[in-house]
């Protein structure tokens, strides 16, 4: 039984096991929509492969009941541990009309709920971090006692939003918690021609905030990063910038090829530090996850992921006409 | 009724909002202490204290978009652009942003934000604080464009922005705010978003503009029915989208339209005005759609010689009526 | 003479461009190793190295001015914005920078920068991913618009955009890319921007057009003729500034006049299309001016029934056609 | 006979002298371009006062003869040390025909003049920024050994074209020199209601660049910054960003009233460290300014001054139509 690190910062091992549920869930939903890509079904993914163990711990360490998030294209783990469901999903990657996102006008990975206070996203990158940087004003004139969490990959912190979004937080010191995903990759470009600091989380210095680099593939040690963050945040401390490091596993999108710009082997090394792996060894060496609760939690998995496909695939799609809907207030 | 200004019937639909609810407030680069550069929000940092009139740092992208969020959340922001030129850094929180958060989110989210600009020339502010920008944003479904002309269209129009439930583009002659004057009443009164207003009845030839234009056209009219030329005068309120039905109505009534704007010609939204004019109307004409609208050159110059010549003016739109009337 | 695809149009202008001069190079997001989203840039980063095939940060605006400053140095910047859906964020360096500089300092400097952006819709590619924003720009004296339709012209208009000494937006349909395939000639030319160009001779109706556009009523127009209909087809080529004589010859020549744009109806180029008609050739119109574009919503829906309701076809033409000839 | 600080950095008493002279004749000019405005001459004016130590004592750390600048709308001091005249800014003032900046089109503070490689600015701030960057790339492509040197107000640090233009410089490791002439409003806004963080310089490290702060009052700090900054640049250690802590002793402009947001004891200290006093005071201490020399550049500047004014003020408009000339090439 080695050492419990989960428990000396709290979580519990039912916690620990739905976020490990939930890191799996994010997987096997995004591996089904590369299948189905694959075979033509739908004509897009972007994936969250590699970053979940970062989604999932920063979500669990917030007030899943109370705070905001204005999660990127990736965070398949955020907008699920914020209560998106498996069909919800599939909904979207089907572009079926029961789409909770966009009822099927927008691309999958555009996110947005408002029952669960996932704020609707767009493609062009960055454009949420302000959103998120309001919604925290907005708690704060309010008197509301909730955080905003935002999310964005490295290439997307060189934008001018990055930049004016954190200002306007460190001057107000407003409660929200920016995390960046690093996955050393914006599409083609690598970190170090893509960011001049030598890592993100100095950047909090511009804004004078709070920043932190954690390692992204381990869930734990992002969570203690956002609960950390959090309670400054509500104690009136001001925002942060939290990196989590990771890796993106697949190819940036289903349009994207990477063997033109990255080898082989630098991917094969970073499979061995796939998160969802290295989660469920270090449960199993706790304790807290035995090889059968495990086949249980896989089969359970891929039940909901096989449901939500095939609810999805039946659903209809929204009338030709309902594009002109809602363009103003009806 | 009282007698105000154009600029003091901002100042007071501002009041007025804000008074009446809570979730309004005003965000921007020397809203507070200052009152502004233009004193459009003078005395309400005084009344409604730094919070709700809160100064940002100098980042129109920032308070664009931090004023989208807070309005997604479900507060009324109205964000003071310091010039309507220095809209451009914030015209993808605009575009990509505002405008399509209704229909993006298959109506689930709104994003209803007013974003109020100074524009507009003749006040020798060069290249840079003297352009009409809505064309940027007048092909742009899910925003709503308003350009006031008179202190009462202010006031109604600015309460009915603020209360509108989607994004909507606000843009104050700067020269009006001190130049134009009027009775507004006190009351609480809102008109509505959309629809374009007949400022002059005549019959004998229409002008349809907008903003300082419909000035310059009022003054040309008073000379030109000394000569007996009655003119009709269609005042657009709003540019985008724009009111067609009032449009075709008001050229149908003359049957000679001339268009008015102090912006570029070519792309300019009374190019939208006249193509409304070449589907709708074409057996009711009885002369070309004229338009009257600067030269197509980057910008306003600084030295007044060339202020002037690029400026529209009443003798400049009075010169095209006559034309117009004389085809 | 060989046949190659639109994009391969451009690969080739960009490779003897830069062959040609080597003040030419090319920055942009992902251009460098992996040869563009699209593959424009393909194998230039092996012919010319990392130096002038410039992978950039995620940072347009940084992409525009970083652009526009080289420019005025002297260099021969080609930018690509990834998407022109993405050109947004460099609105600011476009509008207030590039468009003014030879204006501003009375002919003192220069920024002879190219922007590329592929754009339309038809590829799945939802709200952010198919627009056209040509119209965002098309008010703004100082910058040019070429939005070509065939391999030829694509190689042509880009050559002369690289060499021109002002700033040009070069906007390629991304569907044309691999859909669209011409002959086009080995050696050096150069076609003229300003310059619209007659894609079909015809006498009973005109349809102006760009883009995609003419490929679509070349196809609704062969239809046509096997009903006795003979479509005059005018391919703008360049959008802004437009060539005002070749419009007014088109829409004489016929005197029924249809505009096709992809773009939302409300505030498109089609609109100035139709004023420079209405205000010449009210008298030469047998029909009202009839325009065809994409509806006034936001963009391009995701899911296939909502997208192929919103994009334009070769159907959807032929259908306006028809009405048009029988009017 | 005082501690001869200018000489230890090997600047030379001809140089000393020089430069206060261009501190002189800057705010001289500056002074008058306020006179002329309130009396209804010409409608506009905005000021170097309380920065030109910082101006000159920056730009004469440069190869004048070879550097490239983008100089922001409070820098007559730079743009008088790259070579434009008092009368080519008068005939700025004007507006008139032969104004070398804008031929009488833009607003005086716009400068531009290519045969002094000053680049044409533009009121938006910091687009200059990049532009900067562009010319530093050009000059990198080109195997040219200058450097590009851009100044900004700290308000105008907050726009992302800062953000996104120091990235680009810093990722690329261009010569450029930037430097943030902090006179602590922008506006009426003061500086911790518009920075969040402790100060300008730290930002540096966001781009993986050098950074400093000095006291802009002192131009002989600035010198020193500067110059080290070039050598950087030269040898291919990248882009600086410098922060001059200065005051802004006038009103924003002639169009702003500053009463009604700082305390006049505020602007009364500083007037005490006012960089044209002291420095003065310095050289005189060590002996370099006599009292005579001082009244015979006085008389040289004010000479200059009325010169360029009544030439200006007699030189003819640009013909309204002109308005029509030089949208493209022609
Ligand atoms: C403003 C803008 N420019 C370009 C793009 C195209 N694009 C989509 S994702 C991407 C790379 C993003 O990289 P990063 O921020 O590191 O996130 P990652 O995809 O690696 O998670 C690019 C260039 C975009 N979506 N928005
Ligand atoms: C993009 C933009 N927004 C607003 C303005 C209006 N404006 C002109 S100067 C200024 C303040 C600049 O402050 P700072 O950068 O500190 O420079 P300073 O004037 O103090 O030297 C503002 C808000 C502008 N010129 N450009
Ligand atoms: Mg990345
Ligand atoms: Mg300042």
């Amino acid at each position: 039984m080695g050492n419990k690190r989960h428990e000396k910062i709290g979580l519990s091992e039912e916690q620990v096991l739905e976020m490990y549920k939930t890191m799996l869930l994010a997987r096997k939903i995004d591996e089904r929509m590369w299948l189905l890509n694959r075979s033509g079904k739908i004509p897009f993914v972007i994936s969250c492969q590699g970053q979940e163990a970062a989604q999932v711990g920063a979500a669990f360490a917030l007030d899943r009941q109370k705070d905001w998030t204005a999660p990127y294209y990736r965070d398949l783990g955020v907008v699920l541990a914020f209560g998106m469901t498996p069909k919800d999903l599939m909904l979207s990657a089907f572009a079926k009309a029961e789409d909770p996102n966009s009822g099927g006008r927008q691309m999958p990975g555009h996110f947005g709920q408002k029952k669960n206070r996932i704020l609707t996203g767009s493609s062009p990158v960055t454009t949420q971090l302000p959103h998120a940087v309001g919604v925290a004003l907005a708690g704060k004139m309010e008197k509301q006692d909730f955080v905003s969490f935002v999310t964005l990959g490295e290439g997307s912190s060189n934008q001018g939003d990055f930049h004016e979004g954190l200002n306007f937080a460190g001057v107000h010191k407003l409660p929200v918690i920016t995390m960046v995903e690093n996955n050393k990759y914006a599409i083609s470009v690598p970190f170090d021609r893509q960011v001049a600091s030598e890592n993100i989380s100095i950047r909090a210095s511009s804004y004078g905030m709070h920043g932190i680099t954690v390692d992204g593939n381990d869930p734990i040690a992002v969570y203690e990063a956002v609960k950390d963050a959090r309670e400054r945040a509500i104690n009136g401390e001001g925002p942060s910038l939290i990196e989590a490091v990771t890796y993106r596993l697949t190819a940036h999108s289903s349009d994207d090829d990477d063997r033109t710009y990255r080898e082989k082997e630098e991917i094969e090394e970073a499979k061995k530090h796939d998160c969802v792996l290295t989660f469920s060894n270090y449960l199993k060496e706790v304790g807290v996850l035995t090889e059968e609760l495990d086949e249980k939690i896989h089969a359970e998995v891929k039940e909901l992921v096989n449901e939500a496909t095939e609810y999805a695939e039946e659903a209809p799609y929204a009338a030709p006409e309902h594009a002109l809907r809602f363009v103003y207030e009806e | 009724m009282a007698v105000m200004s154009y600029i003091q019937a901002v100042t007071t639909a501002l009041r007025e909002e804000m008074q009446r609810d809570e979730k309004v407030f005003i965000l921007g680069e020397d809203v507070g202490k200052k009152g502004g550069v233009f004193k459009a929000t003078d005395g309400l940092y005084e009344e409604f204290g730094g919070d709700r009139v809160l100064d940002t740092p100098l980042s129109e992208s920032a308070i664009a978009g931090v004023g989208i969020g807070a309005a997604m959340y479900g507060m009324r922001p109205v964000a003071e652009m310091q010039f309507a030129d220095f809209i451009m850094p914030a015209v993808n929180q605009i575009i990509s942003e505002a405008a399509k958060i209704r229909y993006r989110s298959n109506n689930d989210w709104n994003a209803p934000i007013t974003i109020r600009a100074p524009y507009g020339g003749g006040v020798h502010g060069a290249l840079y604080h003297s352009q009409s920008v809505e064309a940027v944003f007048a092909n742009q479904p899910g925003l709503k464009i308003v350009m006031p002309s008179t202190p009462f269209d202010v006031k109604g129009l600015l309460k009915a922005a603020i209360r509108d439930n989607d994004p909507v583009l606000f843009f104050e002659h700067k020269r009006a705010y001190r130049l134009i004057k009027g009775e507004v009443p006190d009351e609480d009164y809102v008109l509505p978003i959309g629809k374009a207003d007949v400022k002059r009845e005549g019959d004998d030839i229409t002008v349809i503009t907008y903003g300082l234009g419909v000035h310059f056209a009022l003054q040309a009219a008073e000379k030109l029915a000394e000569d007996g030329i009655d003119t009709h005068i269609l005042d657009l309120r709003t540019v985008y989208p724009l009111d067609q039905e009032a449009i075709i109505e008001a050229a149908k009534k003359t049957g000679k339209v001339l268009l008015v704007t102090e912006d570029n010609k070519e792309g300019s939204i009374i190019g939208e005005v006249a193509a409304i004019i070449a589907e709708n109307c074409l057996f009711d004409l009885d002369a070309p759609v004229m338009r009257l609208a600067g030269p197509d050159v980057p910008a306003m110059p600084y030295s007044p010689p060339m202020e002037k010549f690029f400026m529209i003016n009443p003798d400049k739109v009075e010169k095209a009526c006559r034309d117009l009337a004389e085809f």
